[in-house]
């Protein structure tokens, strides 16, 4: 039997709204119980007060502070090291068996899962280096494992400003490195900022690299040597050995939130930068 | 005014080498460090017995972790079964259906979702699918289908993302040219428009199953862990991430080394891949 | 833009330096104590309660497990280690003092009308030789029996308790702690797991193991069998700071405390 | 009168392929020299040699010597940066700085170590003055550069080119995407400049060069085939090639 090319098409447009429908919802979804269960509990004594009973009271404030460490201090070092990096593959190689080893060693970093990072991380940094469930074993484990996204999405944004205005800049007496930095990396801004940003979120939401190098002390971290809970620890640890199923969700909404408000951050300085000038 | 100017520039020229080299340092420092850790255990004990060893009891001298191998492959298979046609088909109506503020609202949206962490996909894992496989199809809920569930739906984001970029670079004047042969809008986008992204989505599904074959801790949480071969959906089972996730805090001596010996395993598995993908890509895009 | 990414780079080695000096476990007057989870729970609420009395000494609680607490102690990482197993071999050397004892406590989900096993029908359980309630007298419904992973040293003192020379099989489903093991048995009906005395609370019911039900009272008098010391260790006699902490958790104060969550008090040292 | 630039047996290769052949020139001081020819003649690779921009190219080689007050910029005596001090160029399309007019402007001289804001704001006044741009866009030195017209933005590069006081001003083609307004108004804006700057026009629009240079070369395929004063080389032609390339036989 020969269907009718007609009924097949509709039948297929069917089946593709109703496929999208469902996989669109079910990421709603998502994103609406987080809410809907995790508001109740939100409030900014569970902002800034610190958590008792392991968590099953209070809130989540150091947890709060050793996420946003952890992440910016990551940026602290990932940032130059990657856009360094990117810039040296674009702007001051070409392409060569060097540069390919270089990209081959990027791509391989980029396929390491974040457990491995964690073993690594617990291995090298907490013993080996000594450095102990810290903050600064976690930072250089994230640094590491963020490098890759910030050199991928750097060099595309610098391999995507036009090759005239560097000639430009270098019919105007400018040296390489000026060239670079005043010319190429200003237009390059709007995708190194998601890059970063993109790792920014990326530390914010690890837990399993993150609990074998940062440990999981609730207390407020205050030197590169004190060991922390990140959000997303404190949110596994919570659900996990089911200590407060409410507080859960209210770490849930506040570790979403933050996600939110980063993707926004990145949105609103990106099209800031892009329409200023064009 | 020239020297000063080009020995700052050999200075920094030099100092870009070094972080582009800092890359392929950390590449070797981990592989270093964990070969170093996880191999003499290959040594001592064999690595036939580790690699299709089936008893895994590191503190009595069992260092089998067949089972976990083929459970890895099991829930990245089951993963990218749920979550990569659903995610294929979004993109598909995404891309040729949708309208274009349906599309200009979509693509951060999705990023967004592609950031929540996995284990708020983990905890809603256990909080709303193991129950109801639980109560509904029997076994404890923890589960292949359980995990394979959570992981397609937590790689949904990232192969729509992908893939609905690969559809939408494909140029309108295929498109138009197939209609205009009077074929149907589905013809156009399965005979036309489909094969022309292939090697596109080709890639969001690798990312995908990148994802999903190294998530850990929400696939602690909806698993169950047990160590033996699942034989029937409904089992529970360890993969090799979850392997070293739940052992590693109180590992020490064999035991510890043979949690970094699960590491190397992964880690072949996952170079072995990204080869395989990196080639097939290639392959596709060249032709 | 220049100025700015050298900026970055000096403030990050500048970080790096500032910090190397602060590696040291004992260092601004931190007690650093890590090991057993099974005892984790306890100590930081312990700690909570020693760092209101003593705001100037802090206490960083970590877990890492029995095995790797002993083993910081004896390479000095940290200033006391928490162990919820007996010490062997070399560990021996090590000072030792039981802050507690804990029962482990066999338990189910509340909807289970089981209410006692025998240490063997315990046993044919984790082992595999029962697996559905049927054949304790209950539904036909598999069993969904929970362990602790290897290493543990919960499952540690179970094996040696419970199970023998017996195998725990491999269908069991593994978790990896006592609070992940008490969240699958009070969601889970037809579950059965193992926990630590101290933390089992209304989601869960325990069961009789051979009579007796693990309480206060029969782990005092040693009528129920399940039951391992709570260990505190150090490498040679503790400084000041961490014997203050540890002569707190002592008191009466502390042993109060402990009692409360549910752990059987201990008065004075004994070695082992 | 004194030649500012001298070309010696100037040999360039892409690779195998010769572009410029055995090129010998002088470019005198204070005057403006046009540089014409059909396409691929070699005429803006020419001036690319001049500012050494070409050397950004893959695979570049140069035989002979191009010596400016007698230095030559090809051996080693030079570097890049401080030559383009000296040479300003003008691209074929403007190429704004995606950032302010003001910016745009104050560009070079920042390089040159000027950073104080009144400074600055007397040299873009300067240059856009000369560039004949400055009473367009006095009131709003602030906005985006990209939001300009072609012509507004082509003389925006000249004024930042000017900025820098070259001195020597290199124009590839500047006017090919203009109308012809504009294109008059950055003729007219040349020659004023040639009191203080060399100038060197590569244009294929045989008018321009008739209208704007003081002298003119004519190339051919790599070759040089004739050079002269604008006048000698408009009416008496020496070679046959020259005379049809002007009447518009070929080009």
């Amino acid at each position: 039997m020969r269907l009718n090319p007609r009924w097949i098409n509709k039948l297929v447009t069917w089946a593709l709204t109703f496929q999208a429908v469902l996989a669109v919802g079910i990421l709603v979804a998502i994103i609406l119980v987080i809410f809907i269960k995790g508001a109740p509990h939100v409030s900014l004594g569970f902002i800034f007060s610190y958590p008792e009973d392991m968590g099953r009271h209070g809130g989540i404030f150091p947890s709060i502070v050793a996420t946003v460490l952890l992440g910016l201090l990551s940026l602290v070092f990932a940032t130059p090291l990657g856009v360094g990096t990117a810039i040296f593959l674009t702007e001051y190689t070409k392409e060569s068996t060097f540069t390919r080893i270089i990209r081959f060693g990027v791509e391989s970093l980029a396929g390491i899962p974040s457990i491995i990072y964690g073993l690594f991380g617990f291995i090298f940094f907490v013993i080996k280096l000594g450095m102990g469930w810290s903050l600064l074993s976690g930072t250089l484990t994230i640094t590491i494992m963020v490098l890759p996204t910030i050199i991928r999405t750097s060099e595309e944004a610098i391999k995507a400003v036009p090759n005239n205005l560097r000639m430009v800049s270098f019919s105007l007496g400018a040296t390489k490195w000026e060239t670079v930095t005043r010319v190429v990396i200003p237009s390059a801004m709007p995708g190194i900022l998601t890059g970063i940003m993109l790792s920014i979120g990326r530390a914010v939401s690890e837990t399993a690299a993150v609990i074998f190098t940062m440990g999981s002390s609730l207390r407020l971290p205050t030197s590169l040597a004190d060991s922390g809970r990140t959000m997303a620890v404190h949110f596994y640890i919570l659900a996990r050995e089911g200590i407060s199923l409410e507080k859960a969700y209210g770490t849930a909404l506040i570790l979403v939130m933050t996600i939110l408000i980063i993707n926004f951050v990145a949105y609103y300085l990106m099209n800031r930068m892009v329409a200023k000038y064009s | 005014m020239g020297k000063p100017h080009s020995s700052r520039e050999t200075g920094i020229k030099w100092l870009l080498t070094l972080f582009a080299l800092s890359s392929l340092l950390f590449l070797f420092v981990i592989f270093a460090f964990i070969l170093a850790e996880g191999l003499p255990l290959f040594v001592k004990v064999g690595p036939g017995h580790i690699i299709f060893g089936m008893k895994w009891a590191p503190t009595k001298g069992h260092f089998g972790i067949f089972p976990m191998i083929v459970s890895s492959f099991m829930v990245t298979f089951g993963a990218l079964v749920f979550g990569a046609s659903l995610a294929l088909a979004c993109a598909t109506y995404l891309s040729e259906y949708a309208g274009r503020k349906t599309k200009l609202f979509l693509k951060p949206a999705l990023e967004l979702l592609a950031g929540i962490p996995s284990v708020v996909y983990g905890f809603l894992g256990v909080v709303y699918i193991v129950p109801l496989i639980r109560e509904y199809l029997g076994g404890p809920g923890f589960s292949i289908l359980s995990t394979s569930l959570v992981l397609g739906i937590m790689i949904l984001p990232t192969i729509i993302s992908i893939s609905f970029d690969a559809l939408m670079s494909v140029p309108a004047g295929y498109r138009e040219g197939s209609l205009a042969m009077g074929a149907t809008k589905w013809q156009t986008v399965y005979r036309v428009v489909l094969p022309a992204a292939r090697s596109g989505i080709l890639a969001s599904f690798i990312l995908g199953m990148g994802r999903a074959i190294g998530e850990t801790m929400a696939v602690i949480m909806v698993a169950g862990n047990a160590l033996k071969i699942p034989t029937s959906l409904l089992d529970p089972l360890r993969t090799l991430t979850s392997n070293i996730a739940l052992e590693l805090a109180y590992a020490t001596g064999d035991h510890r080394s043979a949690l970094f010996s699960t590491g190397v395993v992964l880690l072949v598995i996952i170079m072995f891949l990204n080869l395989v993908a990196n080639f097939w890509v290639k392959k596709r895009t060249a032709r | 833009m220049g100025q700015k990414l050298f900026g970055f780079l000096v403030l990050a080695s500048l970080m790096v330096c500032s910090s190397c000096g602060f590696f040291g476990p004992t260092s601004h007057g931190k007690i650093i104590v890590a090991g057993s989870t099974s005892i984790m729970p306890f100590t930081e609420k312990l700690a909570e309660h020693f760092m209101v009395e003593k705001p100037e000494t802090p206490v960083d609680v970590q877990g890492g497990g029995s095995s790797a607490g002993i083993q910081a102690t004896i390479n000095g990482t940290v200033t006391i280690g928490m162990s919820s197993r007996g010490l062997k071999g070399n560990e021996k050397g090590l000072n030792a003092i039981v802050i507690c004892y804990d029962a482990i406590a066999i338990v189910v989900n509340p909807k289970n009308p089981i209410v006692d096993l025998t240490t063997e029908q315990v046993r044919d359980i984790y082992s595999g030789k029962i697996s559905n309630w049927k054949q304790l007298g209950w539904i036909d419904r598999n069993i969904s029996a929970v362990t602790r992973e290897d290493g543990s040293g919960t499952r540690g003192a179970f094996e040696d308790l419970v199970m023998g020379k017996t195998f725990i099989d491999d269908a069991v489903m593994v978790q990896d702690s006592n609070g992940a093991v008490r969240e699958v048995v009070g969601n889970d009906p037809y579950a059965i797991g193992y926990i630590s005395l101290g933390i089992v609370d209304s989601r869960v019911k325990t069961i009789a193991v051979d009579g007796m039900s693990p309480s206060i009272k029969t782990v005092r008098d040693k009528s129920y069998g399940i039951v391992r010391p709570f260990l505190y260790l150090t490498s040679g006699s503790p400084g000041p700071q961490a014997q203050a902490f540890i002569s707190f958790v002592l008191s009466s104060q502390g042993q109060t405390i402990l009692s409360k969550e549910g752990l059987v008090p201990v008065n004075g040292q004994a070695s082992f | 009168m004194d030649s500012k630039i001298t070309i010696k047996g100037l040999n360039l290769f892409f690779g195998k392929t010769q572009v410029l052949k055995g090129v010998n020139l002088d470019v005198y001081r204070n005057r403006i020299s046009g540089f014409m020819g059909p396409s691929a003649s070699g005429k803006s690779t020419l001036i690319s040699v001049i500012n050494k921009l070409v050397f950004f190219e893959e695979a570049v080689r140069t035989e002979g010597s191009v010596y400016i007050d007698g230095q030559n910029i090809l051996g080693n005596g030079l570097s890049d940066v401080a030559l383009r001090k000296k040479v300003g160029t003008l691209f074929a399309t403007p190429i704004p700085l995606p950032r302010s007019i003001f910016e745009n402007i104050a560009f070079g001289p920042k390089l040159n170590g000027t950073w104080k804001k009144s400074d600055l704001y007397a040299i873009v006044e300067e240059s856009l003055t000369k560039a004949f741009l400055w009473d367009e866009v006095k009131d709003r030195l602030d906005d985006s550069a990209l939001k300009l017209s072609g012509g507004q933005q082509q003389r925006l590069c000249l004024a930042r080119t000017l900025a820098l006081k070259p001195e020597i001003i290199l124009l590839d083609e500047p006017c090919s995407g203009l109308d012809p307004i504009s294109t008059l108004k950055i003729e007219e804006a040349l020659a004023e400049l040639k009191s203080e700057h060399t100038i060197i026009l590569v244009s294929n629009n045989t008018k321009q060069i008739a209208r704007a240079c003081d002298f003119v070369a004519f190339l051919y395929l790599g070759e040089l085939i004739e050079a002269g004063t604008t006048d000698k080389v408009f009416t008496y032609p020496d070679a046959k090639m020259t005379e049809d390339y002007i009447q518009g036989k070929f080009g």
